[in-house]
């Protein structure tokens, strides 16, 4: 009986969270939000060296074989962070290839994903809306045409994972003919997102695509929680920090019971949901029957703290705490694509009801 | 209750609506002037005919009305629905020119009254400085006298409207050996000169509605000072804050609250109509029970205007109640906007008054409610004042050590 | 131009808080809280004699023939100080005879209902829950069969009108044959409620009653709104001035910030309401169109506000607010009341959502 | 993460099941014995076995085992399912021993421990006095020496099981010429004396769960005292709190969500159950995504105290949070109650770790709910402990100078 993580599992999480403060301090991160395609070259890279393009990747692929919950520590270090790039999109490509591919699709897309040679992405949502397998809408095929909206570092991917009716999933590969990539004006500028288009674009249906699609979406829904999880605890230790720090009327403001009381609030919204996480990722490997269940649970509480924390952060921070030229606002707009990105609280919630 | 404005008052929209009809939109000639320039024009006329900056003595370019508040929401109501310029806004005619009549010395009234009245002169306000937010005891800018005037140096932020302003109305501190508020002093600065640095401070949303603004050097002649040397913080305190529009507060939020109706029909939950959902419709039914809470509570507050009572508690809670109720339209915004939550704002600023229409504007307003709080003091300022000047609660302790 | 009220309206709530203050302070409200019927017929008699009981019947009737506005400004007064009694349903069955019946029904009834020498109350819900005039379940007829519950005072009554089927209205007089009045375990104690069962009980139906019964509900939602409203504020005095009477760590804890800030933000709940219970008022004599949704979501906002209010006054209480012996809990056990009679908030807003 | 016990821990439970099995229920003559008694003849076989009163050396009546949390929750499962008596439950075994076996003489331990861990002996806890909810630097009950004894005079409050304890464990001010805490000492009382007069203290439920207790020239000997005279105040703060059970927290959070799930389908709404309402569906969700965390974090602690770690931050918030749990579980249900909302409780109590059945149930469940926070200190005080024990926040001002 071990409800916590292994030694091996506080290491990863030590070993991206140490990388992260020397390759990724928020100096970084502002950089990188500002910049014109959001994409750091030396970031990722340095990434992909640590071994995070192929974490869940079976070992026969090249990937280190590791678990969901492997995953999701890495991707709670990365939210903390607020790291910019594709991690996210990456991840999920290879692990639909990997839940979905015959023995020849994996054999050939994802030893370069787990290397990071190639970056993969994932087109889940189309122009109507609608996350969820059972919505998608792109009609499925040896060519696409249509739409979808909100691809994660597409103008940089080489391969994304497109969401079809039915709940397939087939695979564009960059420079197909007819492929458009445009970019969007995201509010998250640590994770940009794309419009793509089709327009007869060759693309190859994953061979057990249908079974794979609702791993992904837990994987997904699981990846944000733990993205937001992490998200949300720095929010409160930048917030403990402030009030530790800025003076009025001679003494430190966290010394008055108002703020003091707001952010044990703070705090007690967010620490109690680490095991929550924990569990929804370890369900994905280890318990199949609640995993689905679990995923959406876990993606609806944890974006809703994060989101409300976030704004519990730039409260605490006073004026500045709203201002571009602080790191507030980073944080807060990562909440609202957690909150946002694979389909809202409301829907997953209602997921969930399901099973009562 | 008479919720109607009675007959004689009608007579007076009436002539208000006979004066604008045959002075606004201006003609021949004037009409092709700037709009900037045909406000003055207008202005001028609208003063002359009693209608605007009608609490100003006409000595200092005023039109010397007796206070009556119906009057003055039936201008408000006509002048809108006419599209003509109404009485000029901003800090200048709120704050600075109410502290001129007051405690201005004459020449200061006869020199800015009237053209700020007029929207000719405009001002910003210097008070708060980066670490010195609502506890404005520990500001650092300071001014030293030299020869016949003061040379001040130092840092001012969260200054609306600085890049054209005319003018500065600033708090200095000018005592170094005083004690906090003691030391400091309510000067007037020319902002057209060399040494003014004024930087946009850009908000999350991507756009600056506010600067930082630098002194280096900055000078201003010996007698350009309001109240006496070191009582500035008085004379800022003492400022009788514009009659409040409550009116106007309360209808701003009503057109948010419609907005959000309209986003609800647009918006899709399952397929059909997010109005439709019974979870949002709750949501909408609770924020509705607020806004009309609200906006009744302005008529209330000018209704004891009318009859000079002291409209009591309710005037403290305006605020605090406005910014909570724009919270809950924003977050019931951001769950309607659903994929587009991911959206930017673009640069989107906070709109007076209107509802957003397209997501970027709702996102705006989304991030934007938590700036509006911040703008009108934090809303733990606003909960001190409403406990402690409204309730009669104890002041705190560690402020009260301080003053 | 006038949104407030008028020297008389002031007058009369000064002379009901007046005569509450000498004949029903806490103490006195205690004892009919504690005793066997909820009835005190001393102060009743009071009540009727300052014409509390016919406030809003026609002068021909013998009525004040005052507006609703001033019947809410009483229900406001009376639920400041938490009045026991049956105040709410006589007056609305005298609203509801005035509205729905027959001059001849009027003669007969109201003149005895506007000097109290009769007790009305009104019977508008069945068995299986359902307050609104189309939801009414019993047939109606010359004699009733069936059963109503939550009748207020019921065991007091002389007179009750009966909600029927089709959103009629029914007369049914004490001592009826088959007339069958229980008394139910209700919180509140100090309105108590009955259970009343009709067996072929001989009932009069109101000329125009389908036509009263909507100003009826109207009323009915108004005067809890009203009630709601004066018993929140008083809730709000009560913390206000425990905290600026009770010491801890040597100082009144209305000190603390962070009770401070919860009693701010209580006023803030309870004071910006007062215009939109005088709306809603004034709307039903003035404003026929806008009554209803007026109503509808006054009763709603008030009613969740007030037992909000009533929860935060027990917490600003601290222990001793949760006992039997202190006061808070009639106002808070009011509160429960006023929220669920005539049907729960989220039943109103959905009404309210009709006319977006 | 392994959420198995694993094969050693599994052989413990049928080694746990075999005991239960050939010791539970009490048979022959045993079997005719009162509950009461058939517990402590029971309780006695369980501790010589090693099952209960685990940390409690032998010399004082415990089975003395090495500390082992998850050996712990396998007995208490293992007695829960055969409906066993487990380790003497109150205030007696959770704070008074943990207290006696760290401050107390010798023969003090002797004559207390082994009938409390038993059963056979109860406490009550005097330490909340009116007027002194948290602050209990300020208490008022006095103890004079007077010859070789005590004389006790004041009032205690909030004293829950006084009526029926032998025995309470008491903070009086005996050395009155010291400063607050100073002067407090550590009694113990025997209750059943003439003098000690116990009143029920009913609860706005109608039940009865604490009391008030009057001390009229109370007398106990003069070593009747644990730790020195004024250390009283230090003695009670180094009590080890009894080894928290979150997970017995976080079943009794999780079994009063499935009480509301259960009263959702017996509910209507507009006729349908009201858990096919989506606005209800959507707040059940939310009160699942707390209860489920909550439900975690004490699998979380039980691994910490397992690992011989501390559970950090998340230990301090269990009150808090469950608390938090519960309001928003009351509030859910007294809307599905509908009518039934203005029913009486009907004097039901608090029920331990169940989910109410009927609408009194949940009546007092809704009123409940704001006495949890009560019984333990209320919100604002768990606030501070957070913020300044679990975030390191400075300490306010007012608490620290009458410190």
């Amino acid at each position: 009986m071990d409800f916590g993580l292994t030694e091996e599992q506080q290491l990863l999480q030590q070993t991206v969270a140490g990388f992260l403060e020397n390759e990724c301090p928020p100096v970084r991160v502002r950089e990188i939000f500002e910049s014109e395609d959001g994409f750091d070259e030396t970031l990722w890279k340095g990434m992909l060296e640590l071994g995070l393009g192929g974490l869940a990747i079976p070992e026969e692929y090249g990937g280190a074989g590791l678990e969901i919950l492997d995953l999701a520590l890495v991707a709670e270090t990365l939210g903390a962070a607020a790291t910019p790039g594709p991690f996210l999109g990456h991840a999920l490509a290879g692990l639909a290839i990997a839940a979905g591919g015959s023995d020849a699709q994996k054999q050939r897309w994802l030893p370069a994903l787990a290397t990071g040679d190639r970056l993969g992405s994932v087109a889940l949502v189309g122009e109507d809306g609608g996350w969820l397998p059972e919505e998608w809408s792109l009609a499925p095929g040896a060519a696409l045409t249509g739409k979808q909206r909100f691809v994660p570092f597409a103008h940089q991917a080489d391969l994304i994972v497109v969401g079809t009716a039915g709940g397939g999933l087939s695979v564009v590969e960059r420079g197909a003919p007819g492929l458009e990539v445009s970019a969007y004006p995201g509010v998250d500028r640590t994770r940009r997102v794309c419009e793509v288009g089709f327009s007869s674009t060759p693309a190859e249906a994953l061979e057990s695509g249908a079974g794979a699609a609702d791993r992904l979406r837990d994987a997904g829904l699981v990846l944000l929680a733990a993205d937001a999880l992490g998200g949300a605890s720095r929010c409160v230790e930048m917030s403990v920090e402030y009030a530790k720090t800025r003076e009025q009327f001679g003494v430190k403001i966290g010394s008055f019971q108002a703020l003091k009381h707001q952010l044990a609030d703070m705090a007690v919204e967010v620490e109690p949901c680490r095991g929550l996480v924990w569990y929804a990722a370890h369900a994905m490997d280890h318990v199949p029957e609640e995993a689905a269940h679990a995923a959406a649970v876990a993606k609806a509480h944890l974006t809703d703290r994060f989101m409300q924390v976030g704004r519990d952060t730039v409260e605490a921070h006073g004026g500045i705490g709203f201002t571009w030229e602080s790191d507030v606002q980073v944080w807060f707009k990562r909440a609202m694509f957690d909150r946002a990105f694979l389909g809202q609280p409301a829907v997953h919630r209602e997921r969930a009801a399901a099973d009562w | 209750m008479d919720l109607s404005y009675g007959a004689e008052y009608e007579q007076y929209r009436g002539e208000v609506a006979a004066f604008l009809k045959a002075n606004w939109p201006l003609e021949g000639d004037e009409a092709g002037l700037s709009h900037a320039e045909q406000a003055l024009v207008f202005r001028k006329r609208a003063i002359e005919a009693g209608f605007l900056a009608r609490s100003i003595p006409k000595a200092y370019g005023g039109s010397e009305q007796p206070a009556d508040a119906l009057r003055g929401q039936i201008i408000r109501e006509e002048f809108g629905k006419a599209h003509a310029p109404g009485d000029a806004r901003g800090i200048g005619t709120m704050m600075l020119v109410p502290t001129l009549l007051d405690r201005g010395e004459e020449w200061q009234k006869q020199k800015w009254v009237g053209p700020t009245v007029l929207g000719e002169t405009t001002w910003c306000q210097g008070y708060s400085e980066p670490g010195s937010g609502s506890d404005l005891a520990s500001l650092k800018t300071r001014g030293e006298l030299v020869g016949d005037g003061w040379v001040i140096n130092g840092q001012k932020i969260w200054t609306s409207g600085a890049h054209r302003a005319d003018y500065m109305f600033c708090l200095v501190r000018t005592e170094p050996e005083a004690q906090k508020h003691a030391g400091i002093s309510y000067l007037l600065i020319d902002m057209k000169q060399p040494g003014i640095d004024v930087r946009p401070l850009k908000m999350m949303t991507g756009t600056s509605e506010f600067n930082e603004v630098f002194l280096n050097d900055v000078k201003t002649p010996k007698d350009w000072i309001v109240g006496k040397r070191g009582e500035g913080w008085l004379v800022s305190r003492t400022t009788l804050k514009h009659e409040r529009n409550s009116i106007g507060d309360a209808s701003a939020t009503e057109a948010l609250f419609k907005g959000l109706l309209d986003l609800a029909r647009r918006s899709k939950r399952g397929g059909q109509p997010a109005i439709e959902d019974p979870a949002v419709r709750q949501r909408l039914g609770e924020i509705e029970g607020y806004m009309l809470s609200h906006k009744y509570s302005g008529y209330r507050q000018l209704s004891a205007q009318l009859k000079g009572e002291n409209p009591g508690l309710i005037a403290t809670m305006n605020k605090l109640n406005s910014t909570n109720i724009a919270h809950r339209i924003a977050k019931l915004a951001l769950d309607l906007l659903g994929d587009d939550g991911m959206l930017d704002p673009q640069g989107q600023g906070a709109l007076m008054g209107m509802a957003p229409k397209g997501a970027p504007g709702w996102l705006s307003q989304y991030m934007s409610s938590l700036g509006v709080a911040i703008a009108g003091g934090t809303a733990n300022i606003q909960r001190n004042v409403i406990g402690e000047r409204g309730l009669g609660l104890p002041r705190d302790m560690a402020v009260q050590r301080s003053k």
